[in-house]
């Protein structure tokens, strides 16, 4: 696969096209009806949630939310290929991948109501919290890689970056110590064409990201991130390829970020309706429907259901989230350390002291 | 005006008069930053001199520093605080170096500014007060406006110094505070504090965003009969040692107000000042109200950690009362 | 044993009682480092688990970060204080944070160990001291020793944390003391200061090379008959405050000895506390002996630089006659 | 010739063989018989200097000193290739470009006195003094090319880094900096097997390091740096294409580094007599050598006299060093800011006391 879709001739692996059309045999994965179903359905359900949280924040219920419109196929792929074994190692807009990854919807909303509590994801095993300086989380993935191989365990490490972030030294020195390493990482790009209000083409003058593999000795592929098969096709090749002891690989996943970079911004700022418009042909979303009712998979009513049920299940988390008990004092001092220094605990005490005394002041 | 206005007008003077003037970051060019700062200067002056970065902060701060050798005057914007770490080498190892370096025969006359500080209920990283460390730099200037007026006259002084100069800006109150502006050039000098309100039983030093919340609390110490003497800091290093001290010579107490963590941090700096310059006068023992030694928490539990006026007022009673 | 061989010999026994353990860095596996701290390590314990890595210090810190993560506890090497900075990014962002982060579900055991200070003939960016800086992050800790003996065990305690460490080598006594040191495992607590010489006229805290700086100074003190209690503070994050408060209660002077640059340093730190906490018992003001607010000069100049014994008496005797 | 010596096929750039035959016509340069003599001679120069800075280490009169012992000729050619004009970002092991710039040798062993005032160059105008933290001075380099690029100019950066260095994210965030914007900048990557102990393969998993330029859109060629003729060609050909305005170059030039890695370094520690015997067949002064007495344009006894005129001349710009003025706590104080704070002037005036009563105590 890494050969037929050399990326320095800037080939790109796509197995539908935005019809839903099978265009690619070869590389089309050996999926059974159900699971491209399930795999639609989670994608649906991410969209929704997503669009949701941008409401929930519309009105004031939420902090600053990032957007994932129109990159669920990516998040779809990784969801199906990722086992319970598998480490998660995230940026911040991995909704649909968090899910996928078993990380509950309340916790997600309760991180985005602004309690750090929501980052712990305490029921998934091996989910890091949200890294929020860009790239840096990808030397984390590394290190993990390193001590699975030290201990000749059988585990994958995924973890995902923006496009803005293959300009940071991190992921340089990430992809660097994968490849010497040769630890079982997949590193994923979302490439989606923006880092905040910063086109690609500002970014960086390479052709693409995945030829960005070949400074490392390692391979890379470019691969169409709104083609949910093509996505799976590139993931399920790599983990084999990784699992097999031959080291990282670097994915390259071209999709379009279709709403603002975050809730406090504003896309039409930089770019063109024309341009919205051309991405817009490509959704996920569509074309795995298109794909589906093709084959007869899902009619437009089922869908409908679909929706409205994942609604209600997503205003039951964000009430969850909603209803989860303030915070207290001691969540802000009980996790800076593990053994905490004496000093801290006093300044704990002498806060508390200070908060009877204001209560006494009413 | 309010400060982005004023730092927007101070940008746009600066980039007119100076050709040498360019200014870039993320988001910095064609947006105009994320926070508008730079809002119109790109299409005043070009995509040449005012333009967007590729996203990796080490390099934007690099390169300044090579601009600056070869005769530029780079303004850099880092998008907050928590991102300057990456650019922390450029910044320790050479922007505040090469003069050193070259023994004056190159310099490096940038400004790197970027938004500081908490309370505006934003993400982890995004509300981080590292002015400390940045002071404890050899060969950096490090200033802090609290106006809009002030952060006009000192980032016009900062464009124009031949020092490498660190303009952190409270972005608590960006739009906060309006104020009277004038659209002229004028500048504010590098290391100089101020005395905003005269006072008789204490001494009050504090910078940036911690100014409003000081003054707050001046209105609960008013009705106490507590009258305080206010000092705008404005300049982390050069510190203003003289104004301190001769405020503190006549109040006899002195306190501290800053956001940053309390350990090592500037609080702790002024304290060990008041303590060799004017030990005799201290009346009572120097009281730094500061955040506390843990990661500032996200938006549900910041107002726990965030200084309050009712905090300072407490703090300032019992020193008062010491 | 002198320093370096109680490190390597803290190192092994480590290395051979906890699989989980590995050590890493630039030129650290195979050569044993620059300053052969780490030789016959890689020998003993195979590639896998002491080994060299790439040239990137953001990403030794960050690897390790992961692996800490994911249930090792590494032990990484950075060459030296000067080539920290790359990897501040790392340290603050990460490996200060993740415990508190995701709320304890993930801890970050692990050991950055480097060389600091001055006073070896060194090139550009090699005899820097930059604990202060450290010691304002929340989330690490920070340590210093003075001597084999305490290098051994400070540095078993680090290993063992569940926190991420800064150990701090002082490389100008690597090799200049020898002590005996037991081949046995032991550990001395992160965060407790030693009296090391009991006294009554002043207070000196200092720690890494400055002790035998100071203990040099004291001989001179001695002769004019002024008794100096030394505190050797080994901990600048967590800080024992007790063990300073309780000497300045007895001796009502305290001074500061410390290579960094003085401004926004440990020493400013320490005058704080002793200001807060000790207030009623000073008598004379805390004086700060620290490095100028420059770059650590080159050799040919940096005898200027250096805190020579003779200051440190000068100031001593200044302070006991205020 | 980027297209003919592709990276990705590792191909490499060679004009002369081991006995300093033309083996490559085509990329032979152009270049006068008296122009090559003053190449070998500036060389040969580069050696003697380095060779008695290294006893002079020995002998106690100099600190720490990085031979450049095996890599003269990309320094050699490099100083061909400049003009006046253009800037020379150096790292710390460059004694041959410094040279070649214009720097004095006084200067240099000052420097490596510990005086920093030979890290100024004041007589040269657009030497950079050397940079110690690894790969950091190639930042500076892509900044002053957008100076150049912004005022019009048609100054060249040339910029040197290391094998180790490339592993440094300041390395990929200079080159991608550099072809996103499109700057003069030519970067060349002293390939000399070794960052200090740690060889080449443990460094990277790339076949070499000129692949690396395809992550960043520039072209890359590698070369063998050892032999005079590639280098000049290569650095011409990059020179060229630079101030066409077509951007950045980045240039691997294959070495090895024949000392230690500092006069506090021994390589036996680490490497082998076989590959130490390997690595001296190639070297480059032995073939440029060959090559002119083949030409009959040297013979050994010119050679030789040479040489002792050589050393003289070291010696005697080692004594300049020797005997300039020692420094001053002045010298402490006077440059870490252009405009020097006053609390700063205090602690110079208290130090000078301290000194005062020093002094009266004896
Ligand atoms: C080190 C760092 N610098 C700057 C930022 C501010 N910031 C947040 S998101 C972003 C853009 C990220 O772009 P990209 O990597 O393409 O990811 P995307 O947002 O498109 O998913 C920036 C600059 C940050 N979070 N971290
Ligand atoms: C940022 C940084 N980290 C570590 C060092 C210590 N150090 C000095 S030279 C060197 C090896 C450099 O290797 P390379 O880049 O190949 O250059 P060479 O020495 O071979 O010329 C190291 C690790 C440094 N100077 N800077
Ligand atoms: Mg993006
Ligand atoms: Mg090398």
């Amino acid at each position: 696969m890494f050969k037929e879709f050399n990326p320095a001739e800037d080939k790109i692996l796509r197995v539908i096209d935005n019809e839903g059309q099978l265009i690619n045999k070869k590389w089309m994965p050996q999926l059974a009806d159900e699971q491209i179903q399930k795999a639609y359905n989670d994608m649906l359900f991410a969209r929704v949630a997503d669009t949701m949280a941008v409401s929930y924040q519309r009105q004031g219920r939420m902090f600053t939310y990032p957007p994932n419109l129109g990159q669920e196929a990516i998040s779809g792929a990784l969801g199906n290929i990722m086992t319970e074994e598998d480490w998660l190692v995230p940026a911040f807009r991995e909704l649909g991948a968090w899910l996928a990854k078993g990380a509950t919807l309340k916790d997600i909303f309760l991180y985005f109501k602004g309690n750090e509590e929501g980052n712990a994801f305490r029921n998934v095993k091996k989910l890091l919290p949200m890294a929020v300086p860009i790239a840096s989380q990808l030397l984390h993935a590394v290190g993990i890689g390193y001590a699975i191989k030290l201990r000749n365990e059988k585990d994958i490490v995924y973890t995902v970056v923006g496009d803005g972030g293959t300009s940071e030294g991190d992921f340089h020195e990430a992809l660097n110590f994968a490849a010497v390493w040769k630890v079982p990482v997949i590193f994923v790009v979302q490439n989606n064409q923006f880092a905040i209000s910063v086109p690609f083409s500002k970014q960086t003058a390479s052709v693409n990201v995945a030829v960005k593999s070949l400074a490392y000795g390692m391979p890379g592929i470019k691969v169409d991130g709104n083609d949910y098969f093509a996505m799976y096709s590139a993931l399920d090749y790599s983990r084999n390829y990784a699992s097999e002891g031959k080291g990282p690989v670097l994915i390259e996943a071209l999709t379009y970020r279709k709403g603002a970079h975050t809730t406090s911004d504003d896309p039409t700022k930089y770019r063109t309706k024309e341009e919205e418009d051309f991405w817009g042909l490509t959704d996920p979303l569509t074309r795995l429907n298109k794909f589906l009712k093709a084959k007869k998979l899902i009619t437009d009513t089922e869908e409908q259901t679909l929706i409205e049920q994942y609604k209600k299940e997503v205003d039951r988390s964000f009430e969850e989230a909603e209803n989860y008990p303030p915070t207290v004092l001691d969540d802000v001092f009980k996790y800076t350390y593990v053994d905490i220094p004496e000093d801290l605990k006093i300044q704990q005490m002498e806060h508390e002291k200070f908060l009877k005394w204001k209560e006494a002041q009413k | 005006m309010n400060m982005v206005q004023a730092i927007n007008n101070a940008l746009e003077i600066k980039l007119r008069e100076d050709p040498t003037v360019v200014l870039y970051g993320e988001d910095a060019g064609f947006e105009g930053g994320v926070f508008r700062v730079t809002e119109g200067l790109q299409e005043k002056f070009g995509e040449q001199r005012v333009f967007d970065s590729p996203l990796a902060e080490s390099g934007i701060v690099g390169t300044a520093v090579g601009m600056a050798i070869a005769g530029l005057r780079p303004i850099v914007e880092l998008q907050f605080c928590g991102f300057v770490y990456p650019a922390f080498n450029q910044i320790i190892s050479h922007a505040a170096r090469i003069h050193n370096r070259s023994r004056g025969k190159f310099k490096t006359p940038m400004v790197i500014r970027f938004p500081y500080g908490g309370g505006i209920n934003a993400l982890e990283h995004h509300s981080e007060s590292m002015e400390a460390m940045f002071g404890h730099i050899p060969g950096l200037k490090v200033i802090i406006p609290s106006t809009p007026h002030d952060a006009k006259g000192m980032l016009i002084a900062a464009i124009e110094s031949d020092d490498t100069v660190m303009f952190m800006e409270p972005k608590r109150i960006y739009r906060a505070i309006k104020q009277e502006v004038s659209e002229e050039k004028y500048s504010i000098p590098i290391g100089k504090a101020k005395v905003l309100t005269a006072g008789d039983d204490i001494t009050v030093v504090a910078y940036g965003a911690m100014i409003r919340e000081v003054q707050k609390a001046m209105v609960m110490a008013k009705s106490k009969n507590i009258s305080v003497e206010l000092i705008d800091l404005r300049s982390i290093y050069p510190i203003d040692k003289e104004t301190i001290i001769k405020s503190v010579q006549k109040t006899g107490r002195l306190m501290i107000v800053t956001e940053e963590p309390k350990s090592f941090g500037v609080a702790a700096e002024i304290t060990a000042i008041a303590n060799e310059e004017a030990f005799l006068y201290l009346e009572a023992p120097v009281k730094r109200v500061a955040g506390f030694d843990t990661i500032v928490p996200l938006p549900a539990t910041e107002h726990f950690y965030l200084i309050t006026p009712e905090k300072i007022f407490y703090e300032l009673e019992k020193t008062v009362k010491f």
